[in-house]
């Protein structure tokens, strides 16, 4: 194992590392920008560095200062995360060119399945089937490829993924306006303004794979994940197993998950991920990293993911084999995001002055903030991540009801109103919700809930304590002792109201 | 004490009139409120009223108070100018929704737009919003520029009827 | 099931049952006394019902307030916990005169295994070997018995149990002593100043069997735990499975505890208890109620004892087979307690300002208490309990380890310095620790870290605050900015002296 | 600025000087730092040292200073009188280590004690602790009977020399 490795990353995800790497007895080195001095994920390292401005491109992008952190600080090994440079090859190539590890897969694998065009060749040739598509530089040629596939289509570029850099297309007369936005992203975002065109299917489901490789020919899997609850292609509830997959369709999706990351000689952690219908389903894109919703694989498998990764990096070897690893039970995510929910899902800065995560039986958290911590404005607005097991998914999801409401952010916005209306969703108990359920029918449910006025004691506990100031010492009775334990008034029965309803 | 607070898209008012019985005459929008408070730890207290009580726990970050009630979480703003904010932003203002850069801006000064037509898009934390007209109207002042970072909460745009 | 329960207990175990009780949909009643109002116990649940004063007597084990309480919100069952009235054989009678079924054993059980005396009878009907004693009410017969015993012998009292009301005596010159402090605790904390003898077993290992029985003669368990680690014969830390019991053991252990739960019929979740030495093993007592080492079972298991505590309870059926219950891993807790152990383990009292508790992988914990909230001096000084899985024993304990140095309660003093000094014991990595180990040896090392001085820094951060008073607003820098980052002073060289050395 | 702190058995002493070089000279008994300090949100601060810098979060309750430096915490107590408190522990007077019930008490007043004697015995949160002669001596005054509550802290026994 190695002696010092390297975090090439901020929040919850550079402290989850953290807490393997001190478990495992690894000197834990913590990047931060000037903004992240004193983050939580710093104080979870033995030593830190300065990498530069808050700017990621001055920061977590900022390979050479990420390098000579490296260098500095005698790391023998680099974990990049997710997000950032986690999926740069030219980064991996870099980290290895200094004579470091890069604890992931080779470049050459990421560049691979980083373009969505040779990463479907891959899968066609492990003998996948791939959701249709095409790829060009040209206009003309995308509008024909357009009208071939049929609207609705999705533009993506090329070198995008996890839903970032990707719009819909209903009709032909949006094609152009979509193709100039997502190439402007896909330049600004991925330095390459390459662009490809997939078929829209219809209410999909989204399902992947999480595999293990040694790079040298041997893979194995750690089952699947649900992921089908997404806002803008973005992830908002993931689980394991997937309430939907039957034994049949687990096998030939795990199958096929193994067979590209044997045909690819896949080295380290990556995620298969396919769009299902019926029992059908498409090779949609491989993703190189760890993935935010790891946790629940951790749960069902009681594996340590993190763990395998270093473990593979440091050995060239798969730690357990296939057999080694057994399903127990379900597991929920949902990620708390610093936004407002009631207003567009728009990001929020500021200093979480109020924090309590859930605890308890079968609750875990991943969090990237303590209380008194500031969400600076300039990354993904990812807080943490609150996971709940069961032995079934009913028990399951009941458990990260409760630890929802039992969660607390206060200081700054969080999605965790939107999240308690999600998990209390008949769709999502009855997993019957596609990709696109929460845009075309929960977020208006949602709506005149996150609409409705706060009850009338909470303005009355805000007037107060403005009325009482800061001074006031504790203890203090305003303006008198209570009454008698008797009886009861409308203003708390009012409150009451304000339990949340089983949503549509 | 009459204090006024936004909630969503409302502004609401809230009157405190302290009682001679010890005890708070709370009147938050005409709806009357008898409570008596006692002051914990780290910015909770308990309201009670005839025989009820609950734990009710706020937090200040700047005007924002964070509001805790049972499992409910309630953000609500002080409005130091009363129901003034309320009528400058139901005006012709539209305001940055969230720090980033200006990435694209379709409309110029004296352009007259529709209900619902883009007017600029704002990238942050790597998703672009884009912001769209409320209303019929002309831009009057257009105060950013592509490229260009904004702050939260500033004016952007400034539209007048377009008559 | 039921609709409607009420948690006659206070603390992090009430906190507990009301996390099962939510996601269950069942409607949770908590009881308070006066000092308890707003208490986490109470924000969990759905009614609270004030019991009276904060003396225990006066409220949580006040029997007519609780079933007052109960009738009053109309709860149909009462859960006990453990500690206050949970092994009270009238309580349980009493609840179910009102026609409220108890969650737990039968009272006639209740009595039957909480004296000494007849338990041993019980086991030794089911062929379970039991500890040599004695008892009697003749001081000249104890007298004799000890003799014949062979000092050291343990004096407990007969209705004692956990540890409460027992007391070593090394020669018959002490005996007389330890018989009148004995019976005084023995009457004013079990109501009864009976007494009972045994021989004390050198250097023996603590294991329990969970068990559970549908109160018509079918029971099963689920496994073993580990309880070595004790002080002044209180748990310390709780494992699961035990690491020195071998499968042929493990089996013979499992087997007895079975034997004796369907020899009484044996109604609900009990521990049987047991002295180890080798192979051998002895019969020492049995717990009719949920213990508070009960999460490394739910860990190992993937179980939760508290539903299966309500379901059989509601039912009168065992809800699962021996075939469903799986082991995987293992898990480790420590219970974190206001006390101050650099100062002979005194009880603390105050208020926990702050508090963070540990979270992210393979980490739970249950707790009483969130930041803000009152320690009261008149209750067990238990905080929470903090428990690490792992899939083996050492992954178990790094990451419990890597838990304890994120918790953090200030505000009242906890035993968390030797909560840590202790999970990086030698003897702990090893399993090789006894029931007597920590105050034999462990106590001395312990003494030696808890007296060092605390570093500069943390005084001179003690001193800066007061100068800059608790008014200067933040990120105020005094008196100017920070130097450049390099270089290095001996002062923070110092600090790093603080890291927790590996003890003996 | 000079203030005391009780650290376990130890008083210990801490001197602040502002410097004009924007920094405070630091002195903890003897011990020269040379420190800046930022002060962040909710007790904590960011103290540095030339080019080491430290997060160091410090709550106070009552005389007390929980602070919390990297994973460990330490228990500080300000000493308002310098080191008078010492002195008056290392007295005669023993303390109630706790709240609790007095339950036995095995002298009287002007009864010769020797080290290690039992005094009295206190009950708290179901333990039993009992209070011994820190040496040989003469029980001066006796402020606590059996079966009476006490307060943590309070003065239970005088002790005088026994000559």
């Amino acid at each position: 194992m190695f002696d010092k490795v390297l975090i090439a990353n901020r929040g919850e995800i550079a402290c989850r590392i953290a807490c393997t790497l001190r478990e495992l007895g690894v000197r834990t080195v913590a990047v931060c920008s000037n903004v992240d001095r004193g983050a939580r994920h710093t104080r979870l390292a033995d030593k830190v560095c300065l990498l530069g401005a808050a700017e990621p491109q001055a920061s977590y992008l900022n390979i050479e200062a990420l390098l000579q952190a490296a260098r500095a600080s005698g790391a023998e090994a680099v974990h990049p995360g997710y997000g950032f440079l986690a999926e740069n090859a030219e980064f991996a190539a870099a980290v290895e060119a200094a004579g470091l590890t890069f604890i992931g897969p080779t470049p050459e694998q990421i560049r691979a399945l980083g373009d969505k065009r040779t990463a479907r060749d891959i899968a066609q040739k492990a003998g996948v089937p791939v959701v249709p598509g095409a790829t060009g530089a040209d206009r003309a040629a995308l509008r024909k490829a357009a009208q071939r596939l049929g609207y609705p289509v999705i533009v993506k570029a090329a070198l995008g993924g996890g839903g970032k850099g990707m719009q819909v297309v209903e009709d032909a007369s949006q094609l152009d306006e979509a193709l100039d936005s997502t190439q402007r992203l896909a330049l600004s975002g991925f330095g390459d303004p390459s662009l490809y065109l997939e078929k829209r299917l219809d209410r999909p489901r989204h399902v992947e794979v999480q595999v293990l490789g040694d790079g040298r020919g041997h893979a194995i899997h750690l089952f699947e994940r649900e992921c089908s609850l997404q806002r803008r292609h973005q992830k908002v509830l993931e689980e394991c197993p997937s309430p939907t997959v039957t034994e049949g369709l687990r096998d030939r999706l795990t199958d096929a998950a193994v067979a590209i990351a044997r045909e690819l000689k896949y080295r380290g952690a990556g995620t298969v991920e396919f769009l299902l219908a019926g029992e059908d389903f498409w090779f949609l894109e491989m993703n190189t990293r760890l993935q935010v919703e790891h946790p629940v694989t951790e749960i069902v498998t009681g594996l340590d993911l993190v763990r395998l990764q270093l473990e593979v990096a440091a050995s060239g070897r798969l730690p357990i084999t296939q057999s080694d690893i057994v399903r127990r039970g379900h597991a929920i995510e949902v990620r708390i995001y610093a936004e407002d929910a009631a207003r567009g899902f728009l990001p929020q800065a500021g200093t979480a002055l109020r924090v309590r995560w859930p605890q308890g039986p079968f609750v875990r958290v991943d969090a990237g903030i303590e209380p008194g911590d500031a969400v600076p404005v300039h990354y993904d607005p990812i807080l943490a991540k609150v996971v709940a097991a069961g032995g079934t998914r009913d028990q399951a999801l009941a458990r990260l009801t409760t630890a929802l409401d039992q969660a607390l952010v206060h200081g700054v916005m969080t999605n965790l109103p939107f999240l308690r209306a999600l998990v209390r969703a008949r769709p999502v108990a009855a997993a019957a919700a596609d990709t696109e359920w929460i845009e075309r029918e929960f977020l208006a449910s949602f709506a005149a809930v996150a609409g409705a006025p706060a009850p009338e004691l909470a303005l009355a506990a805000a007037a107060l304590l403005e009325w009482m100031g800061d001074g006031a010492p504790t203890g203090t009775v305003f303006p008198g002792p209570g009454a008698a334990r008797a009886g009861s008034t409308d203003a708390f029965r009012a409150a009451g109201r304000w339990r949340l309803p089983g949503l549509e | 004490m009459r204090s006024h607070w936004r909630d969503g898209d409302r502004v609401r008012s809230v009157d405190l009139v302290p009682q001679p019985g010890g005890r708070f005459r709370t009147t938050v929008d005409g709806v009357e409120l008898d409570l008596a408070i006692e002051r914990l730890e780290d910015g909770r207290m308990r309201l009670s009223s005839s025989g009820e009580e609950v734990l009710a726990e706020v937090t200040t970050a700047g005007a924002r108070r964070f509001v805790r009630i049972g499992h409910m979480d309630f953000v609500l703003e002080r409005e130091a100018g009363g129901r003034r904010r309320a009528a400058a932003t139901g005006g012709g203002a539209l305001e940055s929704p969230m720090p980033g850069m200006v990435t694209k801006v379709w409309v110029a000064e004296g352009d007259v737009v529709t209900r619902g037509q883009p007017l600029l898009a704002i990238e942050a934390m790597k998703m672009e919003h884009v912001i769209r007209s409320p209303r019929d109207g002309r831009v009057k002042r257009l105060a950013a520029a592509a490229g260009e970072m904004v702050e939260g909460g500033v004016t952007l745009v400034e539209l007048e009827e377009a008559s």
